[in-house]
């Protein structure tokens, strides 16, 4: 049995969005929504919270969460790498983005990276089609992604954050 | 019957002046990805440098369809199109062409096909054959000011509706307009909207489909993006037909910018009483909610995205009771697709004749499609309905890039079909792409070169499927995946001629036993590639051979040894050490190493990785 | 019960549950109460949605269902009650036409209820007066509502005021006689009802025909053939007095187990041990056997054929499954056997021509036989129409009759309902300085009475091995007693050790216990102040202080006596 | 496996959502409707475990009747199973063995809609659908109060009452209608005999007060009857009867040490039983005892020498005849019973 990962979290900030959808019928999906804006993902004490606060079971909770793509009921990286597996992006190369971020980063899709700083996750269509292959890293949009690029454009990525953080 | 609105001063004419002076910059999903928000920024900075900014507009528009070129900027008076505009030539703009009224030669288009250069954006061969009834604002005005929309005839319709019309003669026109629901299935939305309107029971719901999931197809997306007053006064028109006073728009939420700009959009209608209570003074009342999906495929399904507003699992429900009668909490809903509802305006304000005199007499109007793939010119396109898909490939798109060969074009998305080069001479229209093996669909139109593999191209199908299954009918939720492990099996070698039988079996119970499309139409991808390219699955099966050289399972790399030159790229990338070679020398791949993952025959520069 | 079970699940618009654990402690009917508030439409179709209140001074598992819950503080039932109707008579919510129809006694009623403004009774309880108003505009608004309650409400020095009040509300209400309404006690053991209807009361023959009525008296007579006594008998709690003054010298006590159940057991300890001579009938060696002078093994209702009385005066089957272990026998079997071996002793002499005066019965049908003969709300109950599935409440007068699911329709049992004028009486002992809190004990959902057959349930054991005191974190703060901690609670009888369970089930002032363990039972603290006419203990408060216990002193139970 | 056909109707309609209509031709056993139950079945095989042969509900399996009355073959192995751990969870009264579900979502609306704890969902999507408890969590976490009627809807041997796990499949038991021996509510249900021994408890759908509904004291409280510590033979003090030492020398009686927290020992040092010693005797001897020391007492006090309690957990007619003992034959109506406990 998957226990959920009840990290410390601090449930405080949930009460503004109570509040917001306290009118609103069937508001489950956007408070989940918002609670992973906050959160980064969902953690147990938040759906429990949620539960309890719209006055349905944890355990619809629990499925709503897990049958959506959307969220995450475990820590995500720091850094998050979507890779649009859409057909117009499949064909014109996806798999091989894969495979290049696989062998050079050693993360394959769905993981999150030992060290905690990239997720990777493969997406369909972000509607870039144009643009294939597509991929996100964190908000910025990288389009026409080359398997020798994308590594690269990675690491640098992670380690620029890394400075700024440091500094 | 010409009518005025309430507000004339709103209106922002500027937007019909031919000769007003404005930089259009697309800031579609497609052009922002390419930086087109910064591109703007500069091109503002630039013209506050040489104090021309009140004199000369800078516009964010919606798509222009041309999403490959992007960012694209169209400088006006003359139309002039620029394309893969990057944020450092906004000054070569401003000055060359704004200050110097000279073109910027090498930001205009090149035409790969006939080798020109084109100034003019509607001389561009994509646009040819292009017809832009829904797209007419796209491009044109900024979605974001409602004065634009308002100068372009908009909320014109809802306000004949209110003052002139009964909901009747609102269904009536919309069902004589033989407007078919967008959305896939091709349902006449005037049927729709009569069912929904005869159901004696308060409230009711407009419901606007917003949830484009088929992968490759990014319509709605820019429909939405470009011109979504267009959805929301379809909506509201909708609403007065049936008799609801609310709305719903069910929008994914992977389209941040489109849940934007409805937004935006929401709050001006609001401002200006064509939301709300007693719209325009009538006395009909209504609103709309937007509504975030949460990454679920199969909320694109009617019920199951009703099941989502809802706050529940995307399960579909079973049908009947139809949304009309028992939809969203039990309530008569209506639900369409965005571009139906767009449709909406432009048929009430020109005359069902009018539309109906565009595209064919079983599917009147245009289609609007995600033209994607392997194809020279990618991008949103509109086209009338009952154009060959030939029309489409090769006069809108452009033909095959690479000088490759055409080999099989998808429609209709994850649960359409792929149709093979016979077919290109069919008009495209609901029935005759049905007839044909696949469907309309949404408006995805992928196109596949000869080095697609088709059976790993339905065996992607396939696994999007079994990804997306909501898990509620058994044939869906373990027949694809058993869909799914066939395909494995004849990819990597170890199909026999009954996983061709398996599969056609399997198809035949997911169709029967499942309770929605998706379960129902998810083997249509396997099967249309099986009828038209049964060869390519047997080369597989019986000669253990991929024709496409695309199944890792059954090829070889080779490094042709007179193109290598040896640069090493390849053997720094390869993960398994499987290539060896000195620098300057031709390098060589131990096939007892290589896993024939392909990485260095991707990042070769000289072509000298080849598939054996 | 007035009305049945299924009635109120499928017909009360409001239910309101006052002094009763239905989850715990009745849960199948707590799930169809649940089931009544939460689905719109029921499963069948029909429109539900009921209102539900539950008055409780603790927050049990269903007032998380309820609309309302209304904590009032324990002893205060009428106090909340008369508030109730004050709002409802003051907003004209009352039912007139019921009430000039069908009762009497409402303007004495009526007198008394006015003192009873929201805020006098909100002062009393402590519940909110918003929230009283609140409860008596959602009963006033869904008719019919119903009205259940069990030991919360009888286990007072005011248990039949109590019950008075209650009755008093729903005839207000215009809410007896009717489907989805009434009064609805919820009995407790699987055959208390039976035992009630079948004279096991010191003031009735079966079917509640009095003792001290002289026709009665000489059917029975007749009946049995032999002269009967025309004198009430004692009560369990006057007997136990009745044996420590020696006048009781023999007791027989037959699948009971007062050791465990009885209010202050230090006291049925000495009671006990100064009888002269015990009889315990059971199937185990119960905490009372250690003062019985001869012990019989008896067999349990797997081994025996027979019949039980629901809570909603239902006759059903009880079928014999497998044969009792060893020599164990039947009840009846051993109450025949001494019965026939007294007679020849000489103890009685029975009038052999009396139809009934004999002992030798073939079957438990031969017993129902008798019953028939001699009961008239039994009458009509015979083993061939229940093995043919007849499903038959109490009253049946004949055998043609199909049974009675509502009572008092058209008319009460009496003729005319009578309101009882009553007034708040506080409980026979209230916190002080010296013993600051309050006790209220009950039962939880795995264990059941005195435990002799849950504790030895191996899985309802497990999952509640040992007895837990609720505090709220407050009092458990200040007694320096953390969650799961030994605490010490003593009141002026006794005093237990027992797990703490912090806990805001309980308001700060009071803590909650059980009865089910014989080491810590809460029945050592418990005040035997009795209800004057019912007799029954004042279970449901008594005061008491608490303590962190010494680790180590783990059997603490006897410590006070 | 509800779909039928409907004449004119597109494709199959299910039979259990589909409003029936003047003139409607529906076929339930239809060819189409039949493949296609064939169909789902089998699909459900591919992921089911091929082992009937050791199945607790082997027997009771709507799963295993469909497929026979269907005709399905057993597909061959191949391709993906789900493997779950058996029995992964903690609580002592639901056994759990998820391989065998098949997601019908029976548990579910059990739980939801009749009993109201909402303790099951499904969780996750497509191949990966799973039936959870809370947010998959040990059943008891999840608010769980053990009623077992999730079992009770199992059409298969995914749910199952853990204590009855290996003692007695369905043909192999004999039901016995009874009547519950705790609360008042008067829930009925079958106990499930075998040698003898009570097995199982299994709710009866015509329960007239219950129906499928049972509480965790019903469904899994029985055990008790079989508990070592029932009572086999009459017990009497020592000082109540003649000759002890010797026939607890013979044999013919037994000294038992039932009472553990007794002050004094049984038996003194010179091996002399104590008076107070409970010795285990036969039913003569007991009874004679009792009814002796009865009519001595009446003779000498009267009827107002005795109380009896009666008891709440006896029959209608045993209850009747302590009454009647009392009355007739004692001469006194001191008899109660703990009604107000």
């Amino acid at each position: 049995m998957g226990e959920i990962d009840n990290g410390t979290v601090d449930l405080s900030s949930m009460d503004e969005v109570f509040e917001q959808y306290s009118e609103e019928q069937g508001a489950l999906i956007p408070i989940l929504q918002k609670a992973q804006n906050t959160y980064g993902w969902l953690p147990g004490d938040v759906l429990e919270l949620i539960a309890e606060r719209l006055g349905v079971s944890p355990g619809q909770v629990y499925g709503v969460a897990t049958f959506y793509a959307q969220f995450y009921l475990e820590e995500q990286g720091r850094h998050i790498l979507k890779l649009c597996d859409g057909t117009a992006c499949h064909v014109r190369g996806t798999p091989i983005l894969v495979t290049a971020m696989e062998d050079g980063m050693n993360i394959r899709p769905g993981e999150t990276s030992e060290d905690g700083e990239l997720t990777m996750e493969i997406v369909y269509c972000l509607g870039s089609c144009a643009l294939a292959p597509v991929a996100v890293l964190d908000e910025q949009v990288m389009g026409r992604m080359r398997p020798q690029m994308i590594v690269r454009r990675v690491e640098k990525h992670i380690a620029s954050a890394k400075k700024a953080t440091e500094a | 019957m010409h009518t005025t609105l309430p507000f004339p001063n709103e209106a922002d004419p500027t937007v019909n002046d031919p000769q007003h002076k404005c930089i259009a910059v697309c800031m579609g999903t497609g052009c922002t990805s390419s930086q087109s928000a910064q591109l703007h920024q500069t091109l503002r900075e630039e013209l506050d440098e040489h104090n021309l900014n009140g004199e000369i507009e800078v516009r964010r528009t919606g798509c222009f369809g041309f999403c490959e070129q992007g960012p694209i900027v169209v400088v006006s008076p003359g139309e002039t199109f620029y394309t893969e505009v990057k944020p450092r030539s906004a000054e070569t703009i401003v000055e060359q062409h704004v200050l110097g009224n000279q073109p910027v030669e090498r930001l205009l288009y090149h035409d790969p096909t006939s080798d020109a250069t084109v100034e003019k954006w509607h001389e561009i061969g994509f646009y040819g054959k292009q017809q832009r009834i829904l797209l007419d604002n796209s491009g044109i005005i900024d979605p974001e000011n409602i004065g634009h929309y308002l100068a372009r005839e908009g909320y014109q319709a809802l306000h004949q509706v209110l003052s002139e019309m009964t909901p009747e003669q609102v269904i009536e026109e919309v069902t004589e307009s033989g407007l078919r629901g967008r959305g896939g299935a091709g349902f006449p939305t005037g049927v729709k909207w009569g069912f929904a309107r005869k159901t004696q029971k308060w409230p009711k719901y407009v419901i606007c489909n917003a949830d484009e999931g088929d992968p490759g197809a990014f319509m709605d997306r820019s429909v939405l993006e470009g011109d979504p007053h267009a959805v929301i006064e379809g909506m509201i028109i909708a609403g007065f037909a049936i008799g609801a006073q609310a709305g719903y728009i069910y929008c994914r939420a992977e389209y941040p910018l489109a849940i934007k700009r409805l937004r935006v959009a929401l709050e001006q209608t609001r401002e200006l009483g064509l939301l709300g209570d007693n719209i325009l003074g009538s006395d009909f009342s209504f609103d709309i909610t937007i509504k975030e999906g949460a990454g679920a495929f199969v909320c694109g399904e009617e019920t199951a995205l009703m099941a989502s507003i809802q706050g529940e699992r995307g399960q579909p429900w079973p049908r009947p009771p139809y949304p009309a009668v028992s939809g969203l909490w039990k309530q008569p809903s209506n639900v369409n697709n965005v571009k139906s509802y767009a449709f909406v305006p432009r048929i009430i304000h020109k005359g069902a004749e009018w539309f109906s005199s565009v595209g064919t007499e079983g599917s009147p109007g245009t289609a609007v499609f995600a033209l994607t793939g392997n194809v020279n010119r990618t991008g949103l396109i509109e086209v009338p309905m009952g154009i060959t898909l030939r029309e489409i490939i090769y006069d809108v798109g452009g033909g095959i890039p690479g000088g490759k060969k055409f080999k099989a074009v998808q429609t209709g998305g994850p649960l359409g079909g792929c149709l093979p080069e016979e077919y290109l001479d069919i008009p495209v229209d609901f029935d005759s792409l049905q007839e044909a093996g696949s469907v309309m669909g949404s408006g995805g139109m992928v196109i596949a070169d000869e080095a697609t593999c088709m059976v790993e191209f339905a065996k992607f199908f396939t696994k999007f499927v079994c990804d997306e299954s909501c898990g509620k009918c058994p044939p869906c939720r373990i027949g694809s995946t058993r869909m799914l492990e066939a395909l494995e099996r004849i990819t990597e070698g170890e199909g026999t001629p009954e996983d061709l039988d398996e599969i056609y079996w399997l198809a035949d119970g997911m169709q029967q036993g499942s309770l929605c499309a998706l379960g129902q139409l998810a083997p249509a991808p396997v099967i249309s590639t099986l009828r038209h390219f049964e060869d390519e699955y047997r080369a597989h099966i019986e000669e253990e051979r991929c024709p496409a050289g695309k199944c890792q399972a059954l090829i070889t790399f080779e490094i042709v040894a007179d193109l290598c030159p040896g640069c090493m790229v390849c053997a720094r990338n390869c993960a398994s050490n499987a290539i060896s070679g000195e620098k300057g020398e031709p390098h060589v791949i131990d096939p007892e190493l290589c896993e024939r993952c392909g990485l260095c025959e991707a990042v070769c520069n000289f072509d000298a990785v080849i598939v054996k | 019960m007035t009305n049945s079970i299924a009635d109120i699940a499928e017909n009360s618009q409001c239910i309101f549950i006052i002094g009763s654990n239905t989850t715990e402690q009745h849960p199948v009917i707590g799930t169809k109460i649940r089931q009544a508030k939460r689905h719109p439409e029921s499963i069948e179709g029909r429109h539900r949605g009921a209102k539900l209140i539950v008055a409780d001074p603790r927050r049990i598992d269903i007032a998380d269902y309820a609309d309302l819950h209304l904590q009032h503080e324990p002893g205060t039932d009428i106090a909340l009650l008369n508030g109730l109707m004050h709002v409802i008579l003051r907003e004209g919510w009352h039912d007139e036409g019921f009430i000039a129809e069908r009762t009497e006694g409402f303007d004495e009623m009526k007198e008394i209820v006015e003192k009873y403004t929201p805020e006098v009774a909100s002062e009393i309880t402590g519940v909110p007066a918003g929230d009283i108003e609140e409860a008596a505009r959602m009963m006033a608004e869904n008719r019919p509502g119903t009205l259940l309650y069990a030991m919360g409400i009888t286990q007072h020095t005011v248990g039949v005021a109590n019950v008075m009040s209650c009755a008093n509300l729903q005839m207000l209400l215009g809410n007896m006689g009717v489907a989805g309404g009434g009064v609805n006690p919820l009995r407790g053991q699987n055959n208390v009802q039976g035992a009630c209807d079948l004279g096991g009361l010191p003031n009735v023959y079966s079917g509640y025909q009095k003792v001290t009525d002289a026709a009665v008296q000489e059917k029975f007579e007749n009946a049995w053939g032999v002269p009967l006594s025309g004198e009430m008998g004692l009560t369990v709690t006057e007997m136990l007095d009745a044996a420590e003054a020696g006048d009781v010298r023999c007791l027989y006590v037959i699948g009971e187990n007062p050791m465990v159940s009885d209010p202050d057991l230090n006291h049925v300890r000495y009671s006990l041990q100064q009888t002269d001579f015990i009889v315990v009938q059971d199937l185990f060696f119960t905490e009372t056997s250690e003062f019985a002078d001869v012990v019989l093994p008896a067999a349990s209702f797997v081994e025996k054929e027979g019949t039980f009385t629901n809570t909603e005066r239902r006759i059903q089957r009880v079928h014999k499954a497998i044969d009792a272990p060893g020599e164990a026998q039947s009840d009846s079997w051993i109450v025949a056997e001494l019965a026939k071996r007294m007679v020849a002793l000489g103890a009685a002499t029975l009038d052999e021509d009396a139809p009934h005066a004999g002992w030798d019965y073939a079957t438990p049908a031969d017993v129902m036989d008798e019953i028939n003969a001699l009961t008239p709300i039994y009458a009509g109950i015979t083993y061939r129409r229940l093995e043919e599935g007849a499903q038959l409440q109490w009253p049946v007068p004949n055998e043609q009759h199909p049974g009675t699911p509502i009572l008092h329709v058209g008319e009460f049992s009496r003729g005319l309902g009578r309101f009882a004028a009553v007034d708040h009486v506080p409980p026979a002992e209230l916190p002080d300085d010296e013993y600051p809190l309050m006790l209220t004990t009950g039962r939880v959902l795995y264990h059941w009475h005195g435990g002799e057959m849950t504790h030895r349930a191996r899985n309802l054991e497990a999952m509640y091995p040992e007895a837990l005191v609720e505090i709220n974190p407050k009092d458990a703060h200040n007694a320096g007693i953390e969650d799961g901690e030994l605490m010490k609670v003593t009141s002026r009888r006794g005093e237990i050790v027992a797990k703490a369970q912090v806990t805001d089930r309980v308001e700060p002032g009071l803590i909650f216990s059980t009865f089910h363990f014989a080491d810590s039972a809460a029945n050592f603290l418990t005040n035997p102040a009795l209800d004057p006419q019912a007799k029954i203990p004042e279970y449901k408060v008594c005061a008491v202080r608490v303590e962190n216990a010494v680790a180590g002193r783990r059997q603490g139970n006897l410590i006070g006596q | 496996m509800c779909v039928v056909s409907v004449e004119k109707a597109r494709g199959l309609q299910t039979a259990c959502t589909t409003p029936v209509a003047e003139g409607m031709i529906v076929e339930t056993e239809s060819e189409a409707a039949c493949e296609t139950r064939q169909f789902v079945l089998e699909m459900l095989l591919t992921d089911h475990p091929n082992d009937c042969m050791t199945c607790e509900v082997n027997g009771d399996c709507k799963l295993q009747d469909l497929v026979y009355d269907y005709g399905v073959e057993w597909p061959e192995p191949n391709g993906r199973r789900h493997v779950y751990p058996i029995d992964p969870d903690p609580n002592p009264f639901v056994f759990i063995d998820l391989n065998k579900c098949i997601l019908c979502s029976r548990c579910v609306r059990a739980c939801e809609e009749i009993q109201n704890r909402d303790v099951w969902s499904f969780a996750f999507r497509g191949f990966e659908t799973k039936l959870v408890a809370g947010t998959d969590q040990p059943m008891l976490d999840a608010r769980c109060e053990s009623c077992g009627q999730c079992v009770a809807y199992c059409p298969v041997g995914a749910l199952y009452d853990k204590m009855s796990v290996g003692l007695g499949r369905p043909n192999q038991v004999e039901k016995v209608r009874t009547t519950c021996s705790y609360c008042g509510v008067g829930c009925n249900f079958d106990l499930n005999v075998r040698n003898g021994e009570i097995v199982r408890v299994t709710s009866a759908e015509d329960a007239p007060v219950n129906g499928m509904a049972l509480c965790v004291k019903g469904r899994y409280g029985y055990d008790y009857v079989h508990h070592r510590d029932r009572l086999t033979r009459p017990l009497v003090r020592a000082k109540w009867l003649p000759d002890v030492e010797e026939r607890v020398t013979e044999g013919e009686w037994t000294l038992v040490e039932v009472a553990e927290k007794r002050a004094e020992p049984t038996v003194s040092g010179n091996g002399a039983i104590a008076g107070d010693a409970f010795i285990e005797t036969d039913w003569g001897t007991a009874l004679d005892v009792v009814a002796g020391k009865f009519a001595k007492e009446k003779q000498a006090q009267g009827g107002d020498a005795f109380s009896v309690f009666a008891s709440a957990k006896c029959t209608n007619e045993e209850n009747y005849l302590f009454s009647k003992f009392t009355r007739q034959v004692l001469g006194t109506n001191s008899i109660d019973h703990c009604a107000r406990l």
